[in-house]
């Protein structure tokens, strides 16, 4: 048994961000053990002062590169609540489905290129694509689909173009969008097969009963507006998101941790997974029953399967989505109609790959931003991670420390925290309240 | 052999990195021209033997410049990955107020200390750069032939022309021409004008070309009914560091800096330095 | 091989072969068979086309020469037509991208060749002249050619003059030929460089200053200046002064160049294409357009 | 030629068999304005259209062509090997629908400057296979055309097959021979009676009044006028304006300035040579190694190409390189036209002379 361990994981690798795991057990108590955020502050909110309200969507999107089309989203929805906007239906359309094509690509991503080489005993995608060409070939052609879908709706998955305050600047063809089912179509065997692959990966056991927390829809397992609900029985209008988030500061690292009311909460796939595992398409249900991922379920590592239990999920809807555009056509619409007035708020939301996401502006008559708040998931799952962390300690204790770092290396990995995004938090009191 | 190169990020939001891993998933082959010795967003291996070094993200704390500057001792080439690092790019919208001021309305009074931070900089205003392949983020496209110039041992060279030639070609609708902003007509091509194809007017992540002529953009904006305040927010979307910079010299709207003419320009305050707190 | 474009561009259609008939923009595979050393700039190429076919050009004319992957450069030719039989030489400075490559390539690298083309000088009507040849620095490139086709039929000219200004010492080019030509006893040369190094016991000066040495016959001299914009300029106005008419004064004048056969537009003086009616005119002619001088 | 009917519910019929053997395009609606575009269906082609943002030439001289393909190699013996194959690219039977009288002047032009000289094959193989479709303007595209100045309001001869809008049918005129058979092998049509051609003349009489002068001057006196102005103040006011940003040579039915670059594939070993157009208003243009640009000043570049529009080129191909289209006006941001422009040099040379 080793009575003393240090470990500090310098920059952990396959995330997005920097962060750093920092373990110190003297004598057999955990001294020290917690994620370090040490990506440099960017102060998001504080540069949104005084930008049109036109602008905040590309802003923010620059808070982080793999969950830009979801910062844009949550950034649209802050505003055009505040501004009393009405979407279309079309809009609401193109929306979910530009929304899926980063779903997809985030997850198939992190499904694939970050946490496949962990179990397939490989250090990067690189040598995985000689290891084991086939499955890093159809993690490509499923990338490459959703890479599409992102371009032929919105311009590019990173930073977004065609979607503005009210609308889209630009409308795919029904060609295109005939082309794009045909691809989801033939991919479908990819889906399955992905399926396949990680059910038979040794996933860790390790088990922590939190809060989850994701946003909840009447009729669908969506990503986008809805309630906050929690697996704890509480449900919440977006506006109160505060009273869940409840940010606190923590010295160690530069993003702010999150609870709600235990000591910190879960948000993510998993979250989402076992809130409404009920609404998710029949496909995406039996391929959870595959993977024998069940409702409710507390491993933070099957975080990842609960993300390829979505990707059947997107892949799903996404195939829906565009069958009712092609059916009804698209038109080219001009942005719906914005209404200023002095100090007009409102709060956005999505449930981006790695949880919920909030944005809160108040815009004033000018159309300038007043005040803005943002706060990002993998800051609400920090807490989170640490209790795991320290939970996780002393099970595996007696392995020899590279052991030992590489599953906590593995455990962070598998919230798929976005490290960048995280440095944003609130602690602005909006004048006035 | 195959040069080893290296990739680094700062403060970013790594979307250049991912465009560079979207990169290689089109063009496999690039691995058999080059060996990625270090990524960290996409790999676990890591060496700090390489050649060229590709830096994504701006300079935004004095501790990340000790980092950069041993990258630059090592790297025989060291090229800006992005309008972060090749112009301070976003992040340098916080350079419009004290970081006091930016770091209190973030974090509070209470935690504002803990965090280390100072105005935003491109990565050449610490250590010297060679080349740079702009955008918010990189097109793959310009990466891919900037790595092939590298190793040809040529000279990486951007366009120098404005936007708009990429937008005709395209035969684009022009987004000036409907009355909406759009910043195509001073800011450096290479893009495939990438958002005016989507509707969208340009916001000038590749920085300005170099025959910019500001002060009949300014017109064109103030046409299009947009007010000083509004024409400044359009200008400093990634390139308030160029606007401050060039305000010590020269205003931002001296009609010298747009003739061709390299006359230097009377020496101005400029309007984009930090307002006052309130 | 199939390899992924990199390009973002996609062409409506596939491209397709137009038979029977060659692009005028289609180089012919050369090879290079001798690369001599001229200055830490300047190398020279000796080139051989397929079957070692005659390149057929007169003096004063260039080719357009391709590095597949890098570029296309226009070059003058500097071997005379007298000299050329199987193969032609260029002498090339190491000035950008297409150039620098070319300074890697060797002993039997391929080249693509198009040209010859533009305007050379209209020798025949030299006949019978004093011939006064004033290149600057990479300027006795083309030049030479000019030199050694009158070298090679001597008898048909009067007098042989050349005046040369080099920046340095160092950077004089074909110096052994110099000298050959200095030994003839039927060339009357001047040289001249603007900054001198120790060894250098010769002219020093830019090279207008040359003109004070000489005497010439107004009526009968043609002279030719080839270098570049700010030397022709200075070394018209000597010329002009000694009593030469405009139209008795031949320059080149090199601008940028894309195609070489007059349509890219890049080299455009005025309405005039210096790939086509150049880069070879008089001054006289010169004189009808405001963008020459 | 000969004057045909065509009734205008029969040219769904015609376009339909036309697809059959050629890709056809023509005038189509687009959210901003009109372009030229492949024809899916006949209800996208609007013959009745407004000038389009890039001219037909695009057709005739694409954005990008590839001239030829290369692969370069080295040898066993370590020696570089070169290959080169050309490409002919976008050679296909095309019928090109709905070019204005000012567009044909364009192609006119383009037919001397590609096909005569050096004749560039990548051009004529294309152009061989091109129909053109002329339409006869009856009303201004707006204001910002000129055709009446620029005498290009009548088609010129270089058309394959010419319409008239005459109300219930289009009179087609046959133009060539090759167009005559396009024709009559893919649709049944009449030959105009004299009442037809009494009828088109009433139509074409009827147009003239509408199109408005804008010059001060005509346009046989613009190569004079800019002779004498090529030192006039005008262009250093025009320079400092400029945005340099090309727009203006892009748009251009008589445009033709191209660049020529070398692009490789991934392996650095095989690539293209290709052709893009180039605009003489950009920095680069004329500039050398070692830096010397002919062209530095932004004046001098706005210069050169009014000089070119309105002189040079009649100096080189005897045609004058403007048309009137107007699409430079309509492309600039900071009005830069040639009607202004010439209007006001006039003006500028008639104050130093003391006219
Ligand atoms: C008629 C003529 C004859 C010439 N003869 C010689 C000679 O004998 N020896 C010699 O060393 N050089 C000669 N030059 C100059 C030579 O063409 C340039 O040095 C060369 O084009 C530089 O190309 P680069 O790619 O190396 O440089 P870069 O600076 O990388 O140039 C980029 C591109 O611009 C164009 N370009 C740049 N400079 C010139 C230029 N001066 N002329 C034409 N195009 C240019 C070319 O297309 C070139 O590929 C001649 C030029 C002309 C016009
Ligand atoms: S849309 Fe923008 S880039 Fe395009 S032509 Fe207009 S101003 Fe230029
Ligand atoms: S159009 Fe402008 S803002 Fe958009 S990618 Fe290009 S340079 Fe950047
Ligand atoms: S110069 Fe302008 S008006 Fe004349 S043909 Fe060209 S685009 Fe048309």
């Amino acid at each position: 048994m080793t009575e003393n361990i240090r470990i500090n994981v310098h920059h952990v690798t396959r995330v997005e961000g920097h962060g750093n795991i920092v373990v110190d057990i003297r004598d057999g108590t955990i001294e020290k053990c917690e994620l370090q955020v040490v990506e440099t502050p960017r102060f998001f909110e504080a540069m949104l002062r005084g930008r049109p309200y036109n602008q905040a969507s590309h802003i923010t999107s620059r808070i982080c590169g793999i969950c830009a089309i979801g910062h844009a989203t949550a950034s649209l929805r802050a505003s055009e609540r505040a501004l009393q906007v009405k979407l279309s239906e079309q809009t609401i359309l193109l929306r979910k489905l530009a929304f899926h094509g980063e779903m997809l690509d985030s997850h198939i991503l992190h499904t694939y290129m970050l946490i496949a080489p962990d179990f397939l005993g490989v250090g990067s995608v690189i040598p995985l694509a000689a290891s084991h060409p086939e499955v890093v070939k159809r993690a490509l052609r499923m990338k490459k689909f959703a890479g599409d879908l992102c371009q032929v709706l919105v311009g590019r998955h990173t930073h977004p173009i065609a979607m503005t305050v009210g609308g889209f600047t630009h409308f795919p063809t029904v060609d295109q969008l005939i082309e794009l089912r045909k691809q989801a179509e033939d991919l479908l065997s990819d889906v399955a097969e992905t399926v396949d692959l990680f059910s038979h990966l040794p996933w860790p056991t390790f088990e922590r009963e939190t809060e989850y927390v994701a946003l909840v829809q009447p009729d669908e397992y969506g990503f986008i507006d809805g309630e906050i609900a929690s697996t704890d029985g509480y449900r919440l209008p977006l506006e109160e998101y505060r009273q869940v988030t409840n940010e606190r500061l923590s010295s160690h690292s530069t993003a702010k941790h999150a609870a709600f009311n235990r000591p910190s909460y879960m948000v993510g796939a998993l979250a989402r997974f076992n809130l409404k595992y009920g609404q998710l398409h029949p496909r995406a249900q039996s391929a959870a029953a595959h993977l024998g991922l069940y409702a409710p379920c507390y491993k933070p590592y099957k975080n990842s399967m609960a993300q390829v239990v979505e990707i059947v999920h997107c892949f799903d809807d996404a195939i829906m989505l565009l069958d009712e555009l092609i059916a009804r056509g698209v038109e080219w619409e001009a942005p719906a109609p914005v209404t200023l007035a002095p100090g007009a708020r409102g709060v956005g939301s999505c449930d981006v790959p790695r949880g919920i996401l909030f944005h809160e502006y108040q815009i004033g008559e000018t159309g300038l931003i007043e005040e803005a708040n943002c706060i990002i998931p993998t800051g609400q799952n920090l807490a989170n991670i640490d209790l795991d962390m320290r939970a996780l300690v002393p099970t595996i204790i007696t392995e020899a420390p590279e052991q030992i770092t590489h599953k906590m290396e593995m455990l962070v990995r598998a919230y798929d925290p976005c490290i960048s995004c995280s440095t944003h938090f609130l602690n602005v009191e909006f004048v006035g309240k | 052999m195959k040069p080893k190169v290296a990739f680094f990020d700062f403060t970013s939001c790594e979307g250049c990195q991912l465009t560079v891993v979207d990169a290689l998933q089109t063009h496999l082959g690039l691995l058999d021209l080059v060996e990625i010795v270090q990524f960290r967003e996409a790999m676990s291996e890591r060496s700090e033997d390489f050649q060229i070094a590709f830096i994504e993200g701006s300079c935004t704390r004095e501790s990340d410049e000790e980092r950069l500057r041993k990258i630059r001792e090592q790297a025989g080439v060291v090229v800006a990955l992005g309008s972060c690092a090749h112009l301070g790019g976003v992040n340098t919208l916080k350079n419009r107020w004290s970081i006091d001021n930016v770091q209190t309305y973030v974090y509070g009074d209470k935690g504002k200390k803990l965090y280390e931070s100072y105005p935003a900089r491109p990565i050449a205003a610490v250590i010297t750069v060679d080349a740079a392949i702009p955008g918010c983020p990189i097109d793959r496209f310009e990466f891919l032939r900037i790595v092939q110039l590298l190793l040809q041992g040529r000279k990486p060279r951007l366009p120098d022309y404005p936007l708009c030639v990429e937008c005709k070609l395209l035969e684009n609708g022009c987004i000036n021409k409907q009355g909406r902003p759009c910043l195509g007509p001073i800011t450096r091509a290479g893009c495939n004008a990438v958002c005016p194809s989507y509707g969208d007017g340009c916001e000038g992540c590749r920085g300005w070309a170099p025959e910019a002529n500001f002060t009949y953009m300014r017109e064109i904006l103030r046409g299009h009914g947009l007010s000083d305040g509004q024409i400044d927010a359009e200008f400093t979307m990634f390139n308030h560091y160029q606007l401050q910079q060039m305000g010590e010299k020269t205003p931002v709207d001296a009609s010298s800096l747009s003739n061709g003419s390299h006359k230097p320009a009377p020496k101005t305050k400029s309007k984009f330095a930090a307002p006052k707190e309130a | 091989m199939l390899t992924t474009p990199l390009v973002n561009h996609t062409t409506t259609t596939t491209p397709r072969a137009y038979d029977g008939h060659t692009s005028v923009y289609l180089p012919t595979v050369a090879t290079i068979v001798d690369v001599k050393d001229e200055t830490a700039l300047e190398k020279t190429y000796t080139i051989r086309l397929p079957g070692g076919q005659n390149l057929g050009h007169v003096p004063g004319q260039f080719v357009m020469v391709s590095v597949p992957g890098v570029g296309e450069v226009p070059i003058s030719i500097t071997s005379s037509p007298s000299r050329t039989g199987e193969t032609f030489r260029l002498t090339i400075r190491r000035a950008g991208d297409v150039t620098g490559v070319i300074h890697t390539l060797q002993v039997g690298d391929e080249i693509g060749i198009r040209g010859p083309f533009g305007r050379g000088f209209p020798i025949e009507t030299f006949r019978g002249r004093d011939m006064l040849i004033a290149p600057g620095g990479l300027g006795l490139a083309p030049a030479r050619s000019l030199i050694d086709q009158i070298i090679d039929c001597r008898n048909d000219f009067g007098r042989l003059i050349i005046l040369y200004g080099a920046r340095t010492p160092s950077e004089i080019l074909y110096m052994d030929v110099i000298r050959e030509w200095q030994t003839r006893g039927d060339i009357e040369l001047l040289m001249t460089v603007d900054r001198p190094d120790s060894l250098w016991n010769g002219h020093v000066g830019v090279i207008t200053t040359l003109f004070e040495e000489i005497e010439i016959n107004p009526y009968n001299t043609i002279a030719v200046t080839i270098g570049p914009p700010i030397m022709y300029r200075f070394v018209t106005i000597e010329l002009l002064g000694k009593g030469l008419s405009p139209d008795q004064i031949w320059m080149s004048f090199e601008r940028r160049m894309k195609c070489g056969i007059g349509k890219c537009g890049h080299c455009q003086v005025n309405h005039r294409y210096s790939c086509q009616e150049g880069p070879s005119w008089t001054y006289a002619e010169a004189l009808a357009f405001e963008e020459a001088l | 030629m000969s004057l045909y009917i065509l009734p205008k519910e029969k040219l769904g019929i015609f376009v339909e068999a036309l697809k059959a053997n050629f890709r056809v395009v023509g005038p189509t609606q687009t959210e901003t304005g009109y372009a030229f575009e492949d024809i899916d269906h006949v209800e996208q082609l609007q013959l009745d259209y407004n000038t389009t943002i890039l001219p037909p030439k695009k057709f005739f001289l694409p954005q990008r062509e590839v001239l030829f393909e290369f692969h370069s190699d080295t040898h066993h013996d370590g020696r570089r090997k070169i290959d080169v194959r050309p490409v002919y690219q976008d050679v296909e039977p095309t019928v090109i629908f709905g070019v204005h009288t000012c567009d044909m002047n364009g192609i006119m032009l383009y037919d001397k400057v590609f096909a005569e000289g050096f004749r560039d094959e990548h051009y004529v193989a294309r152009r061989e296979q091109i129909y053109v479709i002329g339409v006869e303007c009856l009303h201004p595209c707006d204001e910002a055309s000129f055709c009446k100045d620029m005498g290009t309001l009548t088609a010129p001869p270089i058309y394959d097959l010419h319409m008239t809008d005459v109300g219930p049918h289009y009179m087609v005129d046959t133009g060539t021979p090759k167009g005559e058979r396009l024709l009559l092998d893919h649709i049944d049509v009449a030959m105009a009676r004299k009442e037809d051609i009494q009828e088109l003349g009433r139509v074409l009489s009827a147009k003239w009044p509408q199109f408005k002068l804008r010059l001060k001057i005509s346009k046989d006196q613009t190569p004079s006028l800019l002779a004498l102005g090529y030192n006039a103040r005008i262009w250093n006011e025009l320079g400092e304006r400029c945005l340099a940003c090309g727009s203006c040579t892009n748009v251009c039915p008589t445009c033709f300035c191209f660049d020529v670059h070398d692009e490789s594939n991934i392996n650095m070993q095989d690539g293209e040579r290709v052709r893009l157009w180039d605009s003489c208003q950009l920095a680069e243009f004329a500039l050398v190694a070692g830096g010397h640009n002919f062209r530095q000043t932004k004046a001098s570049r706005v210069r050169h190409r009014i000089m070119r529009k309105g002189k040079y080129i009649k100096q080189v191909h005897n045609l004058l390189g403007c048309t009137g289209c107007g699409r430079c006006e309509r492309a600039c941001l900071v009005n830069i036209t040639i009607p202004g422009t010439l209007n006001a040099l006039h003006e500028e040379m008639q104050l130093e002379s003391g006219i």
